[in-house]
């Protein structure tokens, strides 16, 4: 154990990978002598050579496409998307090929890919500050992470290298620099589903994963104060998506919030909502309150994009809304 | 059908373009030292492309048959009038090398050498299919043979198919890649991402163009920009060549040449076969946009089954009861296959949930 | 008033726009010397020449990003993208670009465009099957319409057209050939929001919209026969999204039901369903029932496919369920 | 920053290239009759350049100072170093001519004529910026001036800015479009699409790539399998035309044949102007993958505001008054502009839900 940002931890659980299988092999823009967009491949190209760390052209399709190729004849590539906003220009490859393949030709054909993305704002402006999740976990054949620790981003990176289907592997911009324990084992997998409760409490539950669940965690913290319990479940992974503990929780304590980043219609919140309501109906005190970003393209400037995404108030107030305080 | 419109331009098929003619003498360049062993093996395997490009025209028209009975559904591509693509380039590669096409996919199903029965099986949406009866016409595949299969997005399969060249560079291997694709293909993003990062990496892949003429409905000068397509390689610095894709031995001089050089390290080539459709983009099509006389001209004068026969009779090689004899046989076949596609068990209501992952769990 | 197939509205409505208004013209694949895929535009080319009818190469980013920039400068395109399961291709231009260009520059751009396109299947396979109008109807900035009946996508596609902002019209495969009644007046305009009640009834609500709007009134006739009178409600529109006569219906029966013909998991049934709950979760004397499709690449053999899509079965199990007969 | 990697060339823009010595000629054969009139002429337009190529390097230093004091958020792209093309080209421009750029675009937002005072104000986030405070740094437009704003989807614009050009076409206007990317951008797949369909519809449209070397911080051979970009052209039976883009008389010359021939409907063209960027990427770039001898190099001997002001030291039209006297004037301006930035009122929380769409409800 040893205590590593969300950053570190991404690193290890790829140096570690590409140490142990000679498959495995990075591409991806800028990933190599720029030292990766975000830092975390920084120092590959030269560990590794120019052969595991491609140094790709800007042509999302063309890097998803070639890794899908790649991972059909036998390798285990590890894509990466400089940002999500991007990843919808490789979308054709992702839901139209990767998650296809296997299940159209009857069997024959395997993905044992990971796209590796990021989402996140800060004044980026609008078409750089999205969240696609909910796109990406609506497709059968897909398998969605979202991790919001760096235990769990090591931990779930490892499996899904390891792994034989396409994992869409969701980091976030503004959680590289938060630190966690990380066992240095080198075979700590986690498995790409199965909800966890970060917090236990008794008075509500908080449904969220990645950011937000960090979030969620200093709310509850504050909600404490005042004597509110809340208990906060990561749901980690978006597809498969695992309801029971959210369920479980519920059903003690009778009422929910549900946080994301994304925007709120039709977003990832809808499913997490609707899901409690069908399985938990009869414990429901109140309805579902859904805290989502505000619908709007995101505004570059600061006054107006702090109004957009969710923070610790509006979780808050959200939460003395559904206990009706 | 509609009045030909000023746009199709038939000639570029009835006329052998230019690049044909030293394939051709290359071709009977073919011929060596011992004449009578040397006309044995001519015979054998000339034979065989012709059962090849026999056969393929025999199962697509069973299969509009089929199709037109309500037996085979969605969309159905035939391949005929193409079959010299299919046969003369399949005809240039070891089994290990690798194929990837779109979904005019039948001719290569068959050249990469997969049973028939189970072709039209696939069709039907039988268990016994190819694909398991999952992905129909546009999606036949046998992995085991290195046929990737046939894909329906246009161009979706180009990143895939330079993924597999990626993959066999990566490995060491001496494999090439054969990326099928039409003309239509080639003005959508992802030709210009593959075909940038195949030549950037040198990778051993060929992007073969069959130049139909048209766009599914679209004729060739209405859609893209340079009609010679085999010129856009510049673009890539990549090496280019045209050739009359009607002419299997024309086929095999080019396709050969642009192997050996991804074979030999040489990196990726594109390739462009001058061919003509004689049916329909697919079943449902009206074909407005050209008249029969378009397509009577070209079948009459430049049917790839008849030019390969015709030679080989005019060089001595074929007698009319060895194209006879290949014919019966073919007959046969193609009923025995019918047979085994309508015998064929559906799939089970199980194989809904099987296949969408390897792992449910990890 | 004439009775007309939805094919001959969609054509009326492009035929009558065009006429009236020199800056509309048409841009796709085949739309042209082709006829049109699904025979939509047949004769437009004759009509109106080949400057206002464009046959398109195959480059569906170049085809909704050309039109976005000549609706920029002044036109009004209609572009078409032969199905949305390729729409997925042009997603980064309609959703970075369309939807966004108004509010990012400060309102100083418009983007007066309409992109038609059609979900749909019929043994075309996993990659030719599929329904994406959650994910478009996920952006802010963007208007989605999916009509039902011949008479909507009339008037509805008239209204897109000479509107000011980027539409995305999703028509129905398999509704092309049904017929209706549709005024023939050349300003016939429907608003591209607001839900309709399509057949009344005081035991069940069935929301849904497109071709199992249609769907729905076939299953509630049989229903009829056996006493139980469900209400249809057609959404017509998913953004801006019209809950009221939802809700409205749902006080009054007490019993929801949610039929699309997408996925399940995130699909657009979880935001209809997650609505309804929040806003009439104490009229409910059950959980809503979501039908949808089954979460599976759609597979080509007949045999399998037809148990994927919901059909009158399925709803009316769905009826008994919530009704918990 | 690291060692210098061998595979970064700044030779390509340290030594002129070829196509810009006759650009250089041109330039000087600029000069006609009448002399003094000429030279009064000549003196105010280089002047003029001069003066923008000069407000840019400043109000890039200002804007960099503001990051660092945290004052503008977000990405930041600086144009310092490639000032000659953004002036060269849009002084070959009528006002009403169409311009459509990268997020790197400051500097043809100045070029343009935008007030660095609301430029410096969308940068801050406040209301009074060019788009509102809405867009930032990445975004910067004056669509009053046909100017279209800049995008951050690599490739994004080129499609919109193919379907300006296309609604030009349309409606009989005799305007242009420019629409500038990086050289990283041509190897995404809208760059094909777009060039195709302009050379397809024979568009009125430049291409106008700036080379830099660099895409973000991978090197040009890394990224694109031809490295003389303005070839590609050639896979669209385009004309290409590769240029110094560092000097700014060079710039006009070969941007002006390529705007005429596109104003008398001679179609589309794809540019390369040579050139580099003296700071990093972005602000968060560390440079790793370029020498800081690199950059100094290239900036002691091919400073583009150094070598127009030079040469017309050199020509005689210029005295060090001229100089001194406008790069005051700057001096103020930036100040100004500053104060302006600072000064003006962040967007009310109104602004939020105001225009994402025109109608509301329709
Ligand atoms: C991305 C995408 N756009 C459109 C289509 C619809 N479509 C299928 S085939 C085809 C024409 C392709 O023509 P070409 O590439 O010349 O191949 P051919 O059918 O002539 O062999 C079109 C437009 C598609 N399948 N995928
Ligand atoms: C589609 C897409 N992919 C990746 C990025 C991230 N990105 C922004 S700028 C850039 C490099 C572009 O380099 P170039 O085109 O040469 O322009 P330059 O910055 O050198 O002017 C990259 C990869 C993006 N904005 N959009
Ligand atoms: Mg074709
Ligand atoms: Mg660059």
């Amino acid at each position: 154990m040893a205590e590593i940002t969300y950053r570190e931890a991404l690193a290890q659980a790829l140096r570690e990978e590409m140490h142990r299988d000679e498959k495995v092999y990075l591409i991806g823009e800028d990933i190599g002598h720029y030292g990766g967009s975000y830092a975390v491949t920084k120092g590959f190209l030269d560990e590794f050579g120019a052969k595991r760390v491609i140094d790709a052209p800007i042509a999302e399709m063309g890097i998803v496409g070639t890794a899908i190729g790649a991972a059909m004849n036998g390798l285990h590539p590890v894509a990466e998307l400089m940002t999500v906003n991007f990843a919808i220009l490789a979308l054709d490859q992702i839901v139209n090929h990767a998650a296809k393949l296997h299940y159209m030709f009857g069997g024959q054909i395997k993905v044992p890919m990971v796209v590796r993305t990021v989402s996140g704002w800060g004044q980026l402006g609008a078409t750089h500050s999205q969240s696609f999740e909910s796109w990406f976990a609506h497709v059968p054949g897909l398998k969605v992470v979202t991790p919001a620790t760096p235990a769990d981003a090591k931990g779930m990176l490892k499996t899904a290298i390891r792994g034989q289907d396409p994992v869409i592997f969701i980091e976030h911009s503004l959680l590289y620099g938060v630190k966690g324990e990380v066992p240095d084992d080198e075979d700590f997998l986690l498995p790409l589903s199965g909800a966890q409760v970060l917090r236990e409490g008794s008075d509500v539950t908080i449904v969220t994963y990645s950011r937000m669940a960090i979030l969620a965690l200093r709310a509850a913290a504050r909600l404490a104060q005042e004597g509110i319990e809340a208990e906060v479940i990561d749901m980690r992974a978006l597809r498969p998506l695992d309801m029971e503990p959210a369920i479980e929780s519920v059903m003690k304590t009778n009422h929910a919030v549900v946080i994301t980043e994304d925007w709120r219609t039709l977003g990832t919140s809808a499913e997490l909502a609707a899901q409690i309501y069908e399985q938990a109906f009869d414990y429901l005190d109140a309805p579902v309150v859904r805290v989502a970003s505000l619908e709007v393209p995101m505004p570059y400037s600061k006054v107006l994009e702090r109004l957009v995404v969710p923070d610790e108030e509006r979780l808050i107030k959200a939460v003395h809304e559904v206990l009706n305080r | 059908m509609a009045a030909k419109t000023d746009t199709t331009d038939v000639a570029a098929v009835t006329t052998k373009v230019e690049a044909s003619q030293n394939g051709k003498e290359n071709g009977h360049g073919l011929v060596s030292e011992n004449a009578t062993r040397q006309h044995a093996l001519d015979k054998e395997r000339n034979l065989e492309i012709y059962r090849q490009m026999l056969l393929i025209r025999r199962v697509e028209e069973r299969t509009a048959e089929a199709y037109t009975q309500g037996k085979i559904g969605g969309f159905l591509h035939l391949y005929i009038g193409q079959e010299a693509v299919a046969v003369g380039v399949v005809s240039t590669l070891i089994p290990e090398d690798h194929l990837v096409t779109h979904y005019r996919d039948h001719g290569y199903a068959i050249a990469k050498g997969c049973d028939p029965g189970a072709i039209l099986a696939e069709m039907y949406g039988k268990s016994t299919g190819v694909s398991g009866g999952m992905g129909g016409s546009m999606h036949l595949a046998d992995v085991s043979r290195h046929f990737w299969g046939g894909y329906a997005i246009v161009g979706g399969h180009l990143p895939l198919a330079t993924g597999i060249a990626q993959s066999i560079k990566y490995q060491g291997k001496n494999e090439v890649v054969i990326c099928v694709m039409g003309d239509g293909s080639t003005n959508i993003g992802m030709f210009h991402e593959s075909l940038n990062m195949a030549s950037l990496y040198q990778l051993p892949i060929i992007y073969l163009v069959e130049n139909n003429l048209y766009s599914m409905g679209t004729p060739l000068k209405l859609h893209t920009s340079l009609t010679e397509i085999h010129q856009k390689a510049r673009g890539y610095g990549m090496p280019g060549d045209r050739f009359d894709g009607m002419d299997v031995e024309v086929v095999q001089e080019h396709v050969k040449t642009a192997v050996q050089r991804a074979r030999n390290g040489g990196g990726p080539s594109l390739l462009e076969a001058m061919t003509y459709r004689f049916r329909g983009h697919s079943m449902a099509d009206p074909q407005f946009y050209r008249t029969r006389n378009d397509v009577e001209e070209v079948r009459s004068q430049r049917d790839p089954i008849h030019i390969h026969a015709q030679r080989q009779y005019d060089r001595g090689i074929f007698t009319e009861e060895d194209t006879k004899r290949i014919s019966d046989e073919i007959e046969k076949e193609v009923i025995r296959a019918a047979q085994f596609a309508e015998e064929s068990p559906f799939p089970e209501p199980e194989a809904l949930y099987a296949n969408i992952y390897v792992e449910e769990r990890n």
